[in-house]
């Protein structure tokens, strides 16, 4: 120490000795703030972080709220067996049905209302009669009470959507119209509820807007999700496993890390033509089902787990193998039963953000099939879901966003929600797990 | 066990007939036995080249296209064995130019006044240059001082053609650039090239989504004028209003006349080696082209679908199984 | 044990460095220091001795605040440094630990190059100039901490990659560079052979001459070497606290007397 | 028996094997399993594999050929009364003998008809069509004499296949299972037997990655040389124009990818990182508790989302700055989709990838780092800088290399919020577009798909990867550098 | 040297355990082992002495191949165990290390419960048929390790918030609790006191009525007081090997003789 501070000849730098604790000496201080504005920074980062999610969060609520209420018309009908069969005669039969629904509430509502109008009204309900009474047959005669979604037009006014001004040069909806609305709506005819259809129902087209739901791509998701989580979780650790604990190093391993990283850098498409490719057509597998969409999304999401496992393995200290090793154990067990519950957390991070990924994904399923109109009915077995044609949330969400009536824009951020909601509870149980796997050693 | 078959219609294509074809599939679903068919987006150019892979059951039955097929690709699909294939022209799209509803009121445009403010050269004073002009009222006194901003589709959209060809090669013409550039020492492809290049300092935006984007932009740019299909500005009243073209208002009845300029028929493509192998395949082509259905008053026209005038001889086409090289 | 004090200090002359009062620690509900009070006395070496498992090592991790890391660690009582209780709010605890030093029980090189290792306390202290400055602390530091000839052919060599002895003394370089007032050091020599041990032995009576060291040994005759005070631990108790000499020929305590003499463990 | 009851049957199979094999072993060390090499569970495993695995391929493997077979041996039989038929006539054929051959097994299924029956019938004498849409199984045509021919040889073939595969299958199983069985005695090393398997399987699920990018290869190579044939590779390669239609360069589209990126990342890591340091060394159980999978959530949003965010908000909120006029008064930006505005929503979204991953792996370094760094009286952010970051280093260079991933192949974001225009600017706050949108758009849009312009999106994919490719080779080599191990 | 073995053998008849030929070792370039000859007797146990990085863990972990996990590690020359050689490709290291067992220089328990720390070796193993058997054998490790009195009221509690010497002796309890025949202890007692240090001098003597115990040590009074055997390592050379009691009487190199009349380091 002495001769230190004689070789550097004057005064030797750095602190002063003999400081009190109590004062914070210069460099101290400047350390300090340094430390401060660190500190800063992370919470600054967080609160960024945070703000952000709060903003969108913020959007997609306040666009996509309006999608889970919808306006309905109350109304009596009586069919008879006569109009039964003189519509089930046609051609168009749905058409016919509407036909009766129109006429009978003009003339619930009186002479001077005009047919036109409560066909502007009404949104296409001529489907559920049909199903209904052919399913009912019994009920022809009798007077049943149903409740109709209006159309689309109208349900924008109610919610705010659409202004009264706006609809001056539309061939969707009058001024009179919307006056008769207003009083339907006065003489509790029309209502607001709680719009489960849009929960439960199926696609529907650009003639029925307002029935549109997002339950079966919802089902088309979960299994694609069950296919993804069976196998990249597995795959990936198994994979990341090898890498990382067995392999020898050497150029093929090198081969096949770099491979994994670059695969992640694949745009997702590409997986669509590979699994177009390999899946559809070389496989023979079915179009638009949601096992294809499952294995590539599989493809697309084993990089992440692989790459998020990988680095969890490694941060691991050797000592723990040491440990295991030597008390006898082989590197498998090492493995399983020392280093990987270590690499938990960071496995399940990797899966959170993995699936995350798999679930908002569109493009590659643009090339599968499942973008479109698809998904007409739930599945009836388990192996009918993963094979029937259907489609999924993101895919959902981006054929509605894209549509011409504003109402799907509506149920297209109210399809974020679904989405994010089923997000959440899919991470859930991952959150949990790595809470309680997370420690120090 | 018997590997299952196929039973639905598999139909992909151009994401413009998407609308009309979800509507006819679904009402086809709801009327008839058969299960409603699976209808795909993904663009003209990937619903053909995937209905030109071959025949069988792995292959899709119809490809919806927003333009007529090409003969390039006519050649594969015979080369695959796709040679019977039914044109089915299912009516017009008209493509309208709307601009924001409290923006400024541009009322009244001419193909000129588009080719004059989005050419990349223009003639001024005799003269070919750069486009020079930033306002719309130093193209076209009559139309308001506004900054020119247009959104107009991509050059991947089918629409893309239409306008390039209606709009902006006949503005060309009408201006007398085309003879300007021939002038200038061009062939007459290279004029008619020049006719069609769009200026890329900004003030002309591509727009590769779709029409919501396109609206989406508009919205927050009062001074955008975007091109947009006939259903999609209809439906959208309330946030847009629309210019006239050429002096007519685009409507159903202007554009099923031919009064109005810029529209341009959609298709779909039917694999006549299906029919009798895939259930409902004819029947599907038969319920599309119905009176009821694609006709006036019916749901496809209540979407904005410009009916056929000739709409009879399209289901007798399908009746007869009539094929394109039959024709 | 205070009369004793206090005549050892009418001897030498020395000041109080740290005072501990009245020290409790817990982990979780475990007890683990109960009801210390200690002198060490500035310019002196104090050893630490008693049974595995007795506190030491948590005890001197009191004195630079090194358990503040620990969550279930919670220490009661007052302990000063210079009559500055290290315990108040206005004390920052990265001031303290300049100024008190700490070798741990375990070697815990930095995963970076032995070089870095030493340098990293006068970089972030700023206690070099310039490289060439750096340099020179480096080997000096190395060369106290008795490991210079094994490494200086290859310093840029990574620390993790030493012998369990040499990470060790590397550790003990490490301290040293930094130049605290006070070295804490929990079991130096745990891991090194006798001639090592003889120079790190060395090391610590050198730097007696102006700071005040702490030792935890469980070696008596080191203890008995290096130390001018010794403090006898059981239990999470300070059975005894006093002159060396004094602990390891005359104990008070029935227990010390029987620790040294290997009776109880 | 269907492949699902096979696998049923083998499963039990395997599983008896498991119980037997342990309990065997056992039985062979006297009832003491420190007679044992291994751990009893170990023998099970043994059987267990030994039963399932081989079986397990052979059932995949015959099911893929099976069919295949059928269709060569049915397809004969067209041939033979119809020898003209092309490729493709004959697949539609086989359509029909299939969907005859489903309704006539569903006829045997529901007890209207005996396998024999249907075997011994004629077309002749039997109007099948309407026979079967009695029962409700819609034939699309008439049936022929050939047709029926044919289906009864299919339903032949597959009922004696799907015997002889339920027979080959449960017997391997039951072989398999046995011989581990009987190999089971208290010296058989059943552990390195078993961990030999299960490391063939980690080598196997290793060995995806290479299929998959076998397969992304093969998927791209054929179309992007038919484009090279069709398009001079000097354009595409060097060329500084791109219209998307005749002028194809690649550079422009390049250019965009890397700048959108890195302003993306230039968002990301930052504040990724600095979020992973403050959740895992300062904020307390119940702010990391909450906010690591708050931020996590911005991973799960559907980029459409973003992409509005980014048009609709990002992009006029930027314009109104940097925009003439705006509030710096500089006139740097013209329009609301540039470079900048997708960058920074891209960056937004790419948050959570650092924050998390990274937050992960600062977590797993070990306390004896920090305690040596702060014993030495160093501040807690020059510990984090100085010892545990570097430590970190490698997890959060794989957490940044999988950001910049995801920010090269994102394009809803792109799409909307740096619009569709290929250029070679330096500025951000113009508008600009990546290879992927544009890998996008020319595969979704309506042009000819035969012509160089949609095939060019193979092409772009392809070299897309081959860049990365090279990126990645770079990325191991520094981490292969600067990695730290520690103890 | 040669003459020594063969005369001590004849006295004790012992058999040999190990047998090392020619072995050296490397990190990376660095010749870390030289040539090094030795033979470890069964049921003896055999001190490696020498200074501070002179090669003993490195020889030790080629024992029992704990080398093959550093990547830089390569290993040279013939190591039998009961004849065979370990590093045959037939053999397999887990087998091995199950029967010689290793604490290593630095404690490194699991991040597990004490309890499972123990029990680990001896489920891996299946040395227990039951619960009840397994409770017994981590409780007789548990004191065979002298540290069952200080943890048996939190066997739950994990085994990394012990003290040092605690965590060194769990160390030694987890792998006697594996029985391994040869158990290979790196400086086991470097942080025990006298006590613990006496217990665990007793459990290696107990050892060694039936097994072989190699025991890395600072201290000259621990190789003399616990080994029937010595060796001393130098710069990686092995110097001198023979009877403990010949090498620290009368040691035949001059090295030896320096090293432990305390003159070299
Ligand atoms: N992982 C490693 N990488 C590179 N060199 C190493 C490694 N481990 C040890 N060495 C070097 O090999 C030599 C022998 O080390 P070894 O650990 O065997 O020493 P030792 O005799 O056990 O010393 P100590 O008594 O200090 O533990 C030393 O010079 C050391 O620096
Ligand atoms: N992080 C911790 N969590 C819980 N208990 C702890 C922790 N660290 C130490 N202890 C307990 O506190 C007591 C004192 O431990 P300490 O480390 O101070 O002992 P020591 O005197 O240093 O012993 P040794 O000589 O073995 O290192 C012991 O009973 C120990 O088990
Ligand atoms: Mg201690
Ligand atoms: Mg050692």
């Amino acid at each position: 120490m002495t001769d230190a501070t004689a070789t550097n000849g004057s005064g030797a730098p750095g602190r002063p000795r003999k400081s009190s604790l109590l004062t914070v000496d210069d460099r101290t201080r400047a350390r300090n703030r340094a430390e401060t504005r660190f500190k800063a920074y992370g919470i600054a980062a967080i609160l960024l972080g945070l703000s952000f999610l709060l903003v969108l969060v913020w959007s997609i609520l306040s666009s996509g709220l309006p999608a889970f209420s919808r306006n309905v018309v109350s109304l009596d009908l009586t069919v008879t067996q006569e109009q039964y069969d003189a519509a089930e005669e046609q051609m168009f039969k749905t058409a016919a049905y509407e036909d009766l629904l129109i006429n009978s509430l003009a003339s619930e509502m009186g002479e001077s209302v005009n047919p036109e109008s409560i066909e502007r009204i009404l949104g296409s309900s001529g489907n559920t009669l049909r199903s209904y009474y052919t399913a009912n047959e019994n009920r022809l005669g009798e007077t049943v009470t149903f409740e109709l979604p209006v159309s689309s037009r109208v349900d924008g006014y109610f919610k705010g959507r659409i202004s009264r001004e706006g609809q001056a040069n539309s061939s969707f909806l009058t001024p009179e119209d919307i006056d008769l609305a207003d009083e339907m709506r006065e003489e509790g005819i029309i209502t607001t509820q709680f719009n489960w259809q849009f929960l439960t129902g199926v696609e529907a087209s650009d003639d029925n807007p307002v029935a549109a739901g997002i339950g079966a791509s919802v089902v088309g998701s979960l299994y694609m999700m069950i296919v993804v989580l069976v196998l990249s979780l597995p795959i990936g650790v198994a994979a990341s496993i090898y890498l990382e604990e067995f392999a020898p190093k050497n150029r093929f391993t090198d081969i096949i890390e770099v491979n994994i990283s670059n695969l992640a850098a694949v745009p997702s498409i590409v997986f669509g033509i590979l699994g177009l490719a390999f899946f559809i057509q070389f496989a023979g597998l079915p179009r638009s089902a949601p096992l294809v969409g499952g294995l590539v999304l599989t493809l697309m999401t084993l990089p992440t787990i692989i790459i998020s496992t990988r680095a969890s393995l490694r941060a691991v200290p050797p000592s723990i193998r040491d440990a295991a090793l030597g008390v006898g154990a082989s590197k498998m067990q090492s493995v399983f039963h020392h280093v990987l519950p270590l690499a938990l957390p960071g496995i399940l991070t990797g899966t959170i953000i993995g699936l995350a990924q798999a679930l908002g994904e569109t493009a590659p399923l643009l090339l599968i099939g499942m973008v479109g109109f698809v998904a007409l009915k739930y599945p009836g077995t388990v192996s009918e879901g993963f094979l029937d044609s259907n489609s999924a949330m993101p895919a959902q969400i981006y054929t509605w966003a894209a549509r011409a009536d504003q109402i799907f824009y509506e149920k297209a951020w109210g399809g974020i929600i679904v989405l994010l909601v089923f997000l959440l509870t899919m991470n859930i149980i991952a959150i949990v797990l790595r809470r309680r796997f997370e420690r120090r050693w | 066990a018997v590997a299952q078959s196929r039973d639905n219609v598999q139909i992909a294509g151009s994401s413009t007939v998407l609308p009309y074809a979800s509507i006819v599939a679904e009402a086809f679903g709801e009327n008839t036995d058969f299960p409603t068919p699976v209808v795909e987006s993904g663009g003209s150019s990937t619903g053909l080249a995937r209905f030109c892979e071959g025949v069988g059951e792995g292959t899709i039955d119809i490809a919806n296209a927003s333009r007529p097929i090409r003969d390039s690709e006519i050649e594969t699909c015979a080369a695959n064995g796709v040679d019977e294939i039914i044109e089915v022209r299912i009516g017009y799209d008209g493509i309208v130019f709307a601009s924001q509803i409290d923006g400024p009121e541009f009322g009244a445009f001419e193909p000129s006044d588009w080719f004059m403010a989005i050419a990349a050269q223009v003639p001024v004073d005799g003269e070919i240059t750069e486009n020079p002009y930033t306002s719309w009222s130093e193209v076209n006194g009559d139309l308001p001082d506004a900054e020119i901003l247009t959104f107009i589709p991509g050059t991947r959209h089918g629409t893309r053609e239409v306008f390039e060809e209606n709009v902006l090669l006949q503005g060309c013409e009408d201006t007398g650039a085309m003879e300007a550039f021939i002038e200038s020492g061009m062939d007459e492809d290279g004029a008619e090239e020049a006719c069609m290049t769009v200026r890329t300092d900004g003030v002309s935006v591509d727009i590769d989504g779709d029409y919501t984007e396109t609206l989406a932009r508009i919205s927050s740019n009062p001074n955008g004028v975007g091109v947009f299909g006939l259903a999609f500005y209809e439906n959208n009243t309330d946030s847009l209003k629309v210019a006239t073209m050429g002096g007519v208002e685009p409507s159903t009845e202007t554009i099923a006349s031919g009064e109005y300029p810029v529209s341009r028929p959609l298709f779909f493509y039917v694999k006549k080696a299906h029919i009798g192998v895939i259930p409902g395949l004819k029947e599907y082509a038969q319920f599309f082209m119905n009176d009821q259905v694609a006709g006036a008053g019916g749901p496809l026209a209540n979407y904005g679908l410009v009916p056929d005038p000739e709409l009879a001889d399209t289901q007798a086409l399908i009746e007869n199984e009539t094929t394109m090289s039959e024709m | 044990m205070d009369d004793l004090r206090l005549t050892e200090r009418s001897v030498d002359q020395k000041a109080t460095k740290i005072s501990a009062k009245n020290v409790q620690v817990y982990y979780g509900d475990t007890h683990a220091i109960k009801d210390v009070d200690v002198e060490i006395e500035d310019k002196t070496v104090t050893a630490f001795i008693g049974p595995s498992g007795c506190g030491k090592s948590t005890f001197l991790r009191c004195l630079n605040r090194m358990n503040d890391t620990i969550d279930i660690c919670r220490v009661e009582g007052k302990i000063a440094i210079d009559g500055e209780d290290i315990y108040d709010k206005r004390v920052d605890p990265v001031q303290l630990r300049a100024k008190v030093g700490m070798v741990f029980q375990k070697p815990n090189p930095f995963p970076k190059s032995i070089y870095d290792n030493v340098a990293y306390g006068p970089r972030i202290h700023g206690l070099a100039k310039n490289k060439a400055e750096l340099d020179e602390i480096v080997e000096k530091s190395l060369r106290r901490g008795a490991i210079w000839d094994e490494v200086k052919d290859r310093l840029q060599a990574p620390g993790t990659g030493l012998s369990g002895g040499q990470q060790q003394r590397l550790c003990i370089a490490r301290a040293v560079a930094t130049e605290p007032e006070v070295l804490l050091m929990d079991e130096p020599c745990s891991a090194l052979d006798p001639i090592a041990t003889g120079q790190v032995e060395e090391l610590i009576d050198e730097l007696r001459s102006n700071y005040s060291v702490v030792i935890v040994t469980h070696s008596m005759q080191q203890a008995a070497r290096v130390s001018q005070k010794t403090a006898f631990f059981h239990l999470g108790n300070l059975v005894e606290f006093g002159e060396t000499g004094q602990i390891f020929t005359k104990p008070e305590d029935p227990r010390t007397e029987s620790y040294i003499s290997g009776r109880i463990g | 028996m269907s492949p699902f009851w096979i696998f049923v049957v083998i499963v039990a199979v395997a599983i008896a094997g498991y119980f037997g094999a342990r309990q065997r072993a056992f039985a062979s060390g006297s009832g003491d399993i420190r007679n044992l090499h291994s751990l009893p569970n170990f023998y099970g495993m043994n059987a267990l594999l030994a039963g399932l695995i081989p079986a397990l391929l052979v059932l995949g493997l015959w099911s893929a050929i099976q069919p295949i077979a059928i269709k060569q041996s049915v397809q004969g039989i067209i041939l033979e009364a119809e020898p003209e038929l092309s490729s493709g006539q004959l697949n539609l054929e086989m359509t029909g003998v299939q969907r005859l051959a489903e309704g006539l097994d569903a006829a045997i299924d529901r007890g209207v008809l005996q396998q024999s029956e249907v075997l011994e019938m004629s077309a002749e004498n039997n109007d099948l069509r309407a026979e079967l849409g009695e029962m409700g199984i819609a034939l699309t045509g008439a049936v022929t004499p050939v047709q029926l021919d044919a289906a009864q040889r299919y339903l032949g073939i597959l009922a004696y296949g799907d015997r002889m595969r339920a027979i080959a299958v449960i017997a391997l199983s039951l072989i398999g299972t046995g011989l581990a069985f009987w190999r089971t005695d208290k010296d058989f090393r059943a552990r390195n037997s078993v961990e030999r398997v299960s490391r063939a399987l980690l080598l196997a699920a290793a060995s995806i990655a290479i299929l998959t990018t076998l397969g992304i290869v093969l998927s791209l190579i054929f179309n992007t040389v038919e484009f090279l044939r069709a398009y001079p590779a000097d354009q595409f390669f060097f060329g500084t124009r791109w219209n998307g239609t005749s002028q194809l360069g690649l550079l422009p589209l390049l250019w965009g990818t890397l700048y959108i990126s890195v302003i993306a990342l230039v968002v990301a890591v930052p504040i990724g990182l600095f979020a992973a340091i403050y959740l895992s060394e300062y904020a307390s159980r119940g702010v990391r508790n909450f906010a690591k999978p708050a931020l996590e959530v911005l991973a799960g949003i559907p980029t459409i989302v973003y992409g509005l965010f980014a048009l609709l908000t990002v992009g006029p909120f930027l314009l109104n700055v940097f925009g003439g006029g705006g509030a710096l008064g500089v006139d740097w930006m013209s329009g609301a989709t540039a470079v900048m505005t997708a960058g920074l929503v891209m960056g937004i979204m790419l948050i959570p990838f650092v924050s998390s991953l990274s937050d992960d792996i600062i977590n797993a370094v070990p306390q004896a780092m920090r305690d040596g760094s702060y014993g030495l009286g160093a501040t807690q952010s020059e510990t984090i800088r100085q010892v545990i970051l570097p430590a970190a280093l490698p997890g959060i260079v794989g957490a940044i290399l999988l950001a910049a991933s995801r920010a090269i192949g994102e394009t809803m974001i792109v799409v909307l919020g740096a619009g569709a225009a290929a250029r070679l600017s330096m500025n951000p706050f113009e508008a600009m577009t990546t290879v992927t949108t544009r890998i996008v758009s020319q595969l979704t849009g309506d042009a000819d798909f035969t012509s160089p312009e949609a095939l060019v999106a193979f092409a772009l994919g392809m070299t897309l990867f081959v860049i990365t490719l090279g990126l990645n080779v770079f990325a191991l080599y520094i981490v292969r550098k600067y990695r730290e191990q520690y103890e």
